[in-house]
C-alpha cells in the first residue's frame, strides 16, 4: 500500500513538474523545475527497477541537460539585456520572460 | 481570440492523444505477454562476456545500436564545434567568480573523477557503465569550465577532433576486427569479448565526456558566416 | 539482331544522334553543324526509302523489348508508318536546307537545330511505333522538343504562344495517357494490327470502349487541331518559318491525325469503331472543323495566321476521310496526309521567304510581290491552287477520291462540305494570288534584303520551288506505283482485307 | 565474399567519417574520393551478389533476430544501397568543387556527409525497429548539421525548424516502437510479421502503426506536415539540398512503406489507407501550386519535392486489400518513383546550384538569357524536369504508368486523376523556369562559368533518371528476387 | 494494474503534455524542454509496458539508455543552434518570419 502511495505521489509529482516546467512564465524557473523533473524521473526509474537508467538520467538527463539549458538561458538572458540588436528581437521575447 | 482558440484546440488534441495512447496501453497490457526475450537473454548471458544484462545488451547483443548512437553523439559534437569560435574559452565574462563554486570545485572534482571511474568499472557486473561514467566526467568538466579552468584541448583543433573520434574509432576497429577472421561485423572474437568490451567502454567514457563538454562550451559567437546562395555579396 | 530489326532503330537513331552531336558542337561550328544536319537527313531518307521498298514487298521490320512489367516497347514498320515516315524524311531534308538559310546569323542556332533534329526523331518514332504505349512515348517527346522551337525567338509574344501551346498539348497528353492506361488495364498490351482488336469485343466493355475512344480522340485531337481544341495553332505562328512549316506540314498536327488513324484502324478497327457508333460523330466534327476554320481564315490579315487556319481545316480532311468508313474515302483521307504536307510546307516556305527577304508579314503588304520574287510567288500560287483543289494538282486528287468515296458509302452531305470548303479556300487564297501578280507595288518594302543574282538566298529559294514541283508531279502521276495515292490504296487494302 | 562486402558497406562510411574528421577540407576531399570509390565498388558488388544469389539476413555480431540485430539484405534494399551510392557520390564529388574550401568550418562537411551516408545504409538494410530509429536519428542530425553548416540566421532558422520536426517525428516513431515491443515482445520486423501471421490482430498495436507512420510522414514531409521542408531544402548548399531531397526524405518513407507492407494488412484499415492517400494527393496539388508561386529557384525545386513526395504515399491505398498483382504493380511503381525522383531531384538541385552560381542570383527571373550561355546546366535541369513531370521515356513516366495501372485495376480511379493533374501542375512550375531562361533580354552577358566537372555531374544523374524508363524492367526484376527466408526467426 | 503500468500511463500523459508544449510554445528553449518531457514519457512507456508482463526486462532498459544518449545529443545540438540563431537574429522563436508564407507550429 505504501508502495502504491509512493508511486502515486511520484507520478503526480512528475506530471506536475512537467506541466509547470512548460507553463511557468519565467524561463529560468522553467529550467529549474525541469531539472527537478529529471531528478524525479531518476527516482521513477529506480521504482521501475532500472538502476542503470536512473544513474544515466540523474547524470545526463537532470545534470547535463539542466546545466546546458541553464547556461543557454543565462546566455540568452544576458544577451538580451546588453544586446546590440535588442530592437530586432525584443518584442518577441517580451511575452516569454515578463 | 484566434490564439486562444488555437491553444484550446491543440490542448484538446493533446488530451485526446493521451487518452488514445493510454487506452492503447491498457489494451496491450491486457493481452498476455509475448515476451520470451528476457529468458532468451539470460540463456545467452554466459556467452556475452559480461555479467550485467543491460551492459550485455548494449555492448554485445545490440552493439550496432550503440555504435550508431555514438555516431549520433559525434555528429552532434561536430555540428557543435563547427559553429564555435576559437577564442571563446578565454572569454573572461564566462568565468564565474563565485567563491561557493570555487570551494565546491576543490572538493568535488576529485570526488567526481573517482565516481566516474567507479561507474565505468562497475558496468561489467552491476548498474553503471560508459554513459553514466562519461556523463559524470562531462559534468566534472563543466564544473571545471565554470570555474574558469582553461581547457586547451577543447579548442576546435586537431586534439579536440581526435578526442571526439577516439572512442568511436576504437569501437569501429573492434567491430571490424572480427571480419578479418571471417566472422560477422561487430562479432567479438571468442574469448575476447570481455577485454574488448572493457576497452571500448573506457574509451567511450572519454569520448562521451569529450563530446558533451565540447557541446557545452561551443558558444555561438562565430560572426563569420556563409552568404546565402545567390547573394551577390 | 537482324537487319530487319535494326533498320527501324537505325531510322530513329539517325536524327537522335544528329541532335546529340549538334548539342555537343560549339555554337560557332557552323559548317560542321550544317554538314551533320544535311548528312543525317540524307542518310535517313535513304534508310526510309529502303524500308518503303521492303514494306511494299512484305518484309516485316520490327523490334520490341519489355520496358515495364506487362508493357512492351515496339518499333515496326507497316504501310501506314512508312507513309508518315517517308513524309517526314523528305520534308526534314527540305526544311533543314531551308532553315540553314533562314537562320543565317541569328543567335542560338545550336539550340534550334538540336531540338529540330530531336523533333524529327520523335516524329520518326511516332511513325514507327508499334503500339499505343510506344506511340505515346514519342508523342510526348514531340511536345517537349517543339516547345523550345516555338519560343525560339524569346520575345514576350513567343513565350506566351509557347505557354498556350504547352497548356493545350500537355493537357491533351494527360488525357491521352489516361485513355491509353485505361485501355491497357481493360485489354492488355495491344499492338497495332490491321483490322483492330475489338471486332468481337465483349458487350460488357462497350461502354468503356466508347468512353476510351472519346478520350483518345480528345487527346489526339489537340495536336490534330480538331475544332474546340485548335486554339494553340494560330498562336504558335510566332515561331520562325521553318518551325511553322514543320509544325504544320509534318510533325505536330500530322502526329495527331496519324494517331487518330492508328486508333481507328489498328486499335479499334474500322468495323468495330463504326459498330460502336463512333465514326459518324467523328465525321461530323471533322466536317464542322473544315468549314469553321476555313471561314475563320477569311478574316485573318496576317499571312501565317491565315495559313494556320487553313491547316486546321485541311487536317480535318484526313480525319473526315477515315471517319466515313468506306475504303475509297479512306484513301482520300490518307493521301491527304501527304498531299497537305507537301502543299502546306510550300506555302509556309514562301511565307517565310516574303518575311525574310521583304519583311512582309501581312497580306495587305503583298501587293506586287510577284514581280520582285517571281520564283517564290509561282511556288506560292501552285500551293494555293493545290489547296483549293484545282486539277491536276495534288489537292484535287484528295477531294476527288474523297468525294467518290463519300458517294460510295451514301454520305452525300460530304459533297456539300467539300464544295463549300473549296469555295472558301478559293475565297481566302485567290485574293492573295491576285495581290501577288495583279497589283502594283505600293512603295518600299518593309525590310528588303538583297542576295545578288537570285531573288533571295539560294537556301531559301530552292526548297519551295521543289515542293511546288512535287505538288504538280504527285497530282499528275497519281496512278503510278509508289505515288501517294497508290500507297494509300495499299494501306486501305491491308486494312479492309487483313 | 558476401561477408566482406557487408562489412565494407557498414564499415567504410563510418570509418571515412572519422578519417575526414581529422583532416582539413582539401585533404578530406581527397580521402572522400577514395571512400566513394570503395563504397561504390562495395555497393555494386553487393547488388550483383544479391542479383545472383537472392537476398539473405545478416546477423550483426553473430546474434540472431530477437536478441540481436539482423539486417535484411534483399533486392529492394541493395537497389537502394546502390542508388544511395550513385546519388551520394555525385553529391560528394560536386560538393568537393562547389563548396568554398577557404572557409574553415567547411571541413566538417565531410564527416557529416559520411555519417549521413552510413545512416542511409543502416536504414535501407535495417530489419530491427529500434535500430531503424537510431539510423533515422543519425540521418536527421547529420542532415541538420549540414543545413546549418556555417549558415546565417535564415539557415539556422530553417535548420532549427527541421531539427524540431525531425525530433518530433522520431519520438512518434519511437512511441510506436515502444507499443510494438509491449505487445509482441520483439523488435524484429520479421518476428512481428511471424506473430501476426499466426494470431489474430488486436486493437492495441493499431495505434502503434498509426504513430509510426505519422512520425515518419512528418519526417518525409507529407502534406499537412511539410512546412519544415522547403526552407531547409531551399536554403542549404546545393549538394546538401540534393542529398536531402533525393535520399534523406526517402529514408523515412522507406521505413513507413516497409512497415505498412509488413503490418498494414493486419493492423491497418481502409479508412486510414484512403486518408493517407488523400493527404498524398493534397500534397501533390498543394505542393505544385506553391511551387508555381515561388520566386526563388531553389524554393521551386524544394516545393516540387513536397509534391513529388505526395505520389509516394499513394502506396498506402493502392496496396491495402487489393489483389496481389495490383499490390505488386503499386509497389513497383512507387519504387521506380523513389529511384527516379532521387536521381532527377539530385540532378535538379545540383544544376540549380550551377545556374545560381552562374547568374549570381537565386531568383527565377534572373535566369533570362541563361539558355544561351549555360546551356549544359540548363539542359541537365530540363532533362531532370522531364522525369519530374513524368513524361516519357523517363523513370518517372514508368512509375506513373504502373501507378495508373494499379489505380485503374483496383477500381480506385480517383488516384489516376491525381497522377495526371500532378503531372500537369509540375509542368506548370517547371516550364515557368524554362520560360524564364528562354526570355531574350539585352545586356545579359555577365555570366560566370562554373567548372566543367560541376556541369557534368548533374547531367549524368539526369540521364540516369531519363534512361531508367528503358531499364525499369531489369531494375524491377532484381527486387522481385527470391528471398532466403531461413534466417527469419 | 502494476506499478509498471502506472508509470506507463504516466508516460502517456507526459507524451500529451510534451506534445502540447512542442506545438504551442513559441520560445525555442521551451520547445526543447517539451521535447525532453515527451521523450521521458516515451521512455517510461517503453520500459513500463513490457515490464508489466514479465518483470524487469533489460532489453528495453538498454534501449532507453541508448534513447537517452540520443536525446541529449539532439538537445545539445539544438541548444548550440538556438544560441547561434539568437546571436545572429536576436530572436528566440521561429515566429515572425517575414519571408515564409506559411508560418506554423513547426
Amino acid at each position: 500500500m505504501t508502495d502504491w502511495l509512493l508511486d502515486g505521489l511520484l507520478v503526480f509529482a512528475l506530471l506536475a513538474t512537467a506541466a509547470s516546467a512548460l507553463l511557468s512564465r519565467d524561463l529560468f524557473r522553467a529550467v529549474v523545475v525541469f531539472i527537478a523533473f529529471g531528478l524525479l524521473m531518476a527516482v521513477a526509474w529506480v521504482r521501475l527497477q532500472a538502476p542503470d537508467i536512473a544513474l544515466a538520467e540523474a547524470a545526463i538527463g537532470a545534470g547535463l541537460t539542466g546545466v546546458l539549458l541553464l547556461d543557454a538561458v543565462s546566455h540568452l538572458g544576458n544577451k538580451r539585456q546588453t544586446a546590440l540588436r535588442q530592437t530586432r528581437g525584443s518584442h518577441r521575447q517580451g511575452s516569454d520572460q515578463s | 481570440m484566434i490564439r486562444a482558440l488555437r491553444t484550446c484546440f491543440i490542448a484538446l488534441a493533446c488530451i485526446a492523444f493521451s487518452a488514445v495512447l493510454g487506452a492503447s496501453i491498457w489494451v496491450i497490457a491486457g493481452d498476455p505477454g509475448q515476451g520470451n526475450l528476457s529468458q532468451l537473454l539470460s540463456e545467452n548471458m554466459s556467452r556475452s562476456g559480461v555479467e550485467h544484462p543491460v551492459t550485455a545488451v548494449l555492448l554485445n547483443f545490440r552493439s550496432y545500436d550503440t555504435l550508431l548512437e555514438i555516431g549520433v553523439l559525434v555528429i552532434a559534437g561536430i555540428a557543435g564545434i563547427s559553429m564555435s569560435k576559437t577564442t571563446s574559452l578565454e572569454d573572461p565574462e564566462l568565468r564565474t567568480s563565485d567563491p561557493l563554486l570555487y570551494a565546491l570545485q576543490r572538493w568535488f572534482i576529485p570526488l567526481m573523477l573517482v565516481l566516474a571511474g567507479y561507474l565505468l568499472w562497475a558496468g561489467a557486473d552491476r548498474p553503471g557503465g560508459a554513459f553514466q561514467a562519461g556523463a559524470v566526467l562531462a559534468a566534472t568538466g563543466v564544473l571545471m569550465r565554470l570555474g574558469g579552468i582553461p581547457m586547451e584541448f577543447l579548442r576546435p583543433g586537431l586534439l579536440l577532433r581526435l578526442g571526439l573520434a577516439l572512442g568511436f574509432s576504437v569501437f569501429l576497429l573492434a567491430a571490424v576486427v572480427s571480419v578479418i577472421g571471417g566472422d560477422a561485423f561487430l562479432a567479438y572474437p571468442p574469448g575476447m569479448a570481455k577485454p574488448l568490451i572493457l576497452v571500448i567502454e573506457s574509451v567511450l567514457t572519454l569520448s562521451i565526456a569529450m563530446v558533451l563538454l565540447a557541446l557545452f562550451v561551443s558558444a555561438p559567437v562565430n560572426d563569420a558566416e556563409d552568404p546565402e546562395e545567390g547573394d551577390p555579396s | 539482331m537482324t537487319l530487319e530489326q535494326w533498320l527501324p532503330v537505325f531510322a530513329l537513331m539517325i536524327s537522335l544522334a544528329a541532335s546529340l552531336v549538334i548539342f555537343a558542337l560549339p555554337e560557332t561550328g557552323y559548317v560542321r553543324r550544317t554538314s551533320v544536319n544535311l548528312g543525317a537527313a540524307v542518310l535517313k531518307l535513304v534508310v526510309v526509302i529502303v524500308m518503303v521498298w521492303g514494306v511494299f514487298h512484305g518484309v516485316n521490320y520490327g523490334v520490341s523489348f519489355t520496358m515495364l512489367p506487362g508493357v512492351t516497347f515496339v518499333l515496326r514498320a507497316d504501310a501506314l508508318s512508312m507513309m508518315f515516315a517517308g513524309l517526314s524524311a523528305v520534308l526534314w531534308l527540305l526544311t533543314t536546307i531551308y532553315a540553314v538559310g533562314y537562320l543565317e546569323d541569328s543567335p542560338n542556332r545550336r539550340r534550334f537545330f538540336g531540338f529540330f533534329s530531336l523533333c524529327v526523331a520523335s516524329t520518326m518514332g511516332i511513325a514507327l511505333a508499334g503500339n499505343l504505349f510506344t506511340f505515346f512515348l514519342f508523342y510526348e517527346m514531340l511536345t517537349l522538343s517543339t516547345y523550345p522551337l516555338v519560343v525560339h525567338r524569346g520575345t514576350e509574344k513567343a513565350l506566351r504562344a509557347g505557354r498556350t501551346y504547352l497548356i493545350y498539348t500537355l493537357t491533351g497528353g494527360a488525357v491521352l495517357l489516361f485513355a491509353i492506361a485505361w485501355l491497357h488495364s481493360l485489354a492488355g498490351d495491344l499492338s497495332f494490327r490491321d483490322g483492330g482488336h475489338f471486332v468481337d469485343a465483349d458487350p460488357d466493355i462497350h461502354r468503356s470502349l466508347i468512353l476510351i475512344f472519346i478520350l483518345l480522340v480528345a487527346g489526339l485531337g489537340v495536336k490534330a487541331a480538331l475544332f474546340p481544341l485548335h486554339g494553340w495553332l494560330p498562336q504558335a505562328m510566332v515561331a520562325p518559318a521553318p518551325v511553322s512549316a514543320l509544325l504544320h506540314a509534318v510533325a505536330v498536327v500530322k502526329a495527331g491525325a496519324f494517331g487518330i488513324v492508328r486508333v481507328v484502324y489498328d486499335v479499334y478497327g474500322v468495323e468495330a469503331s463504326s459498330a460502336l457508333g463512333l465514326l459518324a460523330p467523328l465525321s461530323w466534327l471533322a466536317a464542322f472543323t473544315i468549314l469553321y476554320a476555313s471561314t475563320r481564315a477569311l478574316w485573318q490579315v496576317d499571312l501565317k495566321r491565315r495559313l494556320a487556319f487553313s491547316t486546321i481545316s485541311q487536317v480535318s480532311y484526313i480525319i473526315l476521310g477515315i471517319a466515313l468508313a468506306g475504303p475509297l474515302a479512306a484513301v482520300g483521307g490518307l493521301v491527304h496526309l501527304l498531299h497537305q504536307g507537301i502543299m502546306k510546307i510550300t506555302l509556309f516556305f514562301c511565307a517565310g521567304n516574303y518575311a525574310e527577304t521583304l519583311g512582309i508579314h501581312r497580306i495587305d503588304e503583298m501587293d506586287g510581290a510577284g514581280q520582285r520574287m517571281p520564283g517564290t510567288s509561282v511556288a506560292f500560287t501552285i500551293g494555293a491552287f493545290g489547296m483549293i483543289g484545282a486539277p491536276p494538282l495534288a489537292g484535287f486528287i484528295t477531294k476527288w477520291v474523297m468525294g467518290s468515296g463519300a458517294l460510295a458509302v451514301n454520305m452525300d452531305w460530304v459533297i456539300l462540305v467539300l464544295v463549300g470548303s473549296s469555295l472558301l479556300n478559293a475565297a481566302y487564297f485567290l485574293p492573295i494570288v491576285h495581290r501577288l501578280w495583279f497589283r502594283e507595288v505600293k512603295g518600299a518594302w518593309p525590310e528588303e534584303r538583297h542576295w545578288g543574282r537570285l531573288e533571295t538566298s539560294p537556301w531559301l529559294f530552292w526548297p519551295p520551288l521543289l515542293t511546288a514541283v512535287v505538288t504538280v508531279v504527285i497530282g499528275v502521276l497519281a496512278s503510278l506505283p509508289f505515288s501517294p495515292l497508290s500507297w494509300a490504296e495499299l494501306i486501305v487494302l491491308r486494312e479492309y482485307a487483313p | 565474399m558476401t561477408l566482406w562486402l557487408m562489412a565494407g558497406l557498414l564499415f567504410t562510411p563510418l570509418a571515412w567519417a572519422v578519417l575526414t574528421l581529422l583532416t582539413d577540407f582539401v585533404w578530406g576531399r581527397r580521402v572522400t574520393w577514395v571512400g566513394i570509390l570503395v563504397q561504390v565498388f562495395v555497393s555494386l558488388g553487393l547488388w550483383l551478389t544479391v542479383a545472383q544469389n537472392g537476398g539473405f539476413y545478416y546477423d550483426l555480431g553473430g546474434w540472431g533476430a530477437p536478441l540481436g540485430i539482423e539486417l535484411r539484405v534483399d533486392g529492394l534494399a541493395v537497389t537502394f544501397v546502390l542508388l544511395t551510392a550513385a546519388v551520394a557520390s555525385a553529391c560528394g564529388l560536386h560538393a568537393g568543387v562547389y563548396i568554398d574550401r577557404h572557409k574553415s568550418w567547411h571541413r566538417y562537411f565531410w564527416p557529416l556527409f559520411w555519417f549521413l551516408w552510413s545512416g542511409l545504409n543502416a536504414v535501407w538494410l535495417g530489419g530491427d525497429l529500434f535500430n531503424l530509429y537510431v539510423g533515422l536519428e543519425l540521418i536527421s542530425l547529420s542532415a541538420v548539421g549540414l543545413v546549418a553548416l556555417g549558415g546565417n540566421a535564415n539557415a539556422l532558422r530553417a535548420s532549427i525548424r527541421y531539427l524540431l520536426a525531425a525530433l518530433l517525428g522520431s519520438l512518434a516513431y519511437l512511441l510506436g516502437v515502444a507499443l510494438i515491443y509491449g505487445q509482441f515482445g520483439t523488435l524484429s520486423i520479421a518476428g512481428v510479421v511471424l506473430w501476426l501471421d499466426s494470431h489474430s490482430a488486436s486493437a492495441g498495436p493499431g495505434l502503434a502503426l498509426a504513430l509510426m507512420v505519422t512520425g515518419l510522414a512528418l519526417k518525409t514531409a507529407l502534406f499537412p506536415l511539410h512546412r519544415w521542408l522547403p526552407p531547409a531544402h531551399g536554403i542549404a548548399k546545393s549538394p546538401v539540398s540534393a542529398l536531402l531531397s533525393a535520399l534523406v526524405v526517402k529514408a523515412s518513407f522507406y521505413i513507413a512503406a516497409r512497415l505498412w507492407l509488413a503490418f498494414g494488412e493486419s493492423l491497418g484499415n481502409q479508412a486510414a489507407a484512403q486518408a493517407v492517400g488523400f493527404m498524398g494527393s493534397a500534397a501533390v496539388i498543394w505542393g505544385s501550386w506553391l511551387a508555381c508561386k515561388q520566386v526563388q529557384l531553389k524554393q521551386v525545386v524544394a516545393y516540387s519535392s513536397v509534391a513529388q513526395i505526395g505520389y509516394l504515399f499513394l502506396l498506402f491505398p493502392l496496396t491495402y486489400s487489393v489483389s496481389d498483382s495490383i499490390s505488386l504493380q503499386a509497389q513497383q511503381g512507387i519504387t521506380l518513383q523513389v529511384i527516379s525522383h532521387a536521381l532527377a531531384k539530385a540532378a535538379m538541385f545540383l544544376a540549380a546550384g550551377n545556374l545560381i552560381l552562374s547568374v549570381g542570383s537565386s531568383r527565377v527571373d534572373a535566369l533570362a538569357g541563361v539558355s544561351r550561355f549555360l546551356p549544359f546546366s540548363l539542359f541537365s535541369f530540363g532533362l531532370a524536369g522531364v522525369s519530374l513531370m513524368s513524361l516519357p521515356p523517363s523513370g518517372g513516366f514508368a512509375a506513373k504508368w504502373l501507378l495508373l495501372q494499379a489505380s485503374l485495376g483496383s477500381g480506385q480511379w480517383w488516384w489516376a486523376l491525381v497522377l495526371l493533374a500532378g503531372g500537369l501542375l509540375s509542368a506548370a512550375y517547371l516550364f515557368r523556369i524554362y520560360r524564364a531562361s528562354f526570355a531574350e533580354i539585352p545586356e545579359t552577358d555577365q555570366f560566370f562559368h562554373p567548372s566543367k566537372s560541376l556541369e557534368v555531374i548533374p547531367m549524368v544523374l539526369a540521364l540516369m533518371a531519363l534512361g531508367l524508363g528503358f531499364v525499369s524492367e531489369q531494375v524491377l526484376s532484381v527486387m522481385a528476387l527470391p528471398f532466403a527466408e531461413e534466417g527469419a526467426p | 494494474m502494476t506499478p509498471s503500468l502506472l508509470y506507463a500511463m504516466a508516460g502517456a500523459v507526459l507524451c500529451g503534455i510534451g506534445l502540447f508544449g512542442l506545438l504551442r510554445l513559441s520560445h525555442l528553449l521551451r520547445k526543447l524542454l517539451a521535447f525532453n518531457i515527451m521523450g521521458s514519457g516515451v521512455f517510461l512507456i517503453m520500459v513500463g509496458l513490457p515490464q508489466h508482463h514479465v518483470g524487469p526486462d533489460p532489453v528495453p532498459q538498454a534501449l532507453v539508455l541508448t534513447g537517452i544518449v540520443v536525446a541529449i545529443a539532439a538537445t545539445a545540438l539544438a541548444v548550440v543552434l538556438i544560441r547561434r540563431y539568437y546571436h545572429q537574429s536576436g530572436m528566440a522563436s521561429l515566429e515572425g518570419e517575414a519571408d515564409s508564407r506559411e508560418g506554423g507550429p513547426l
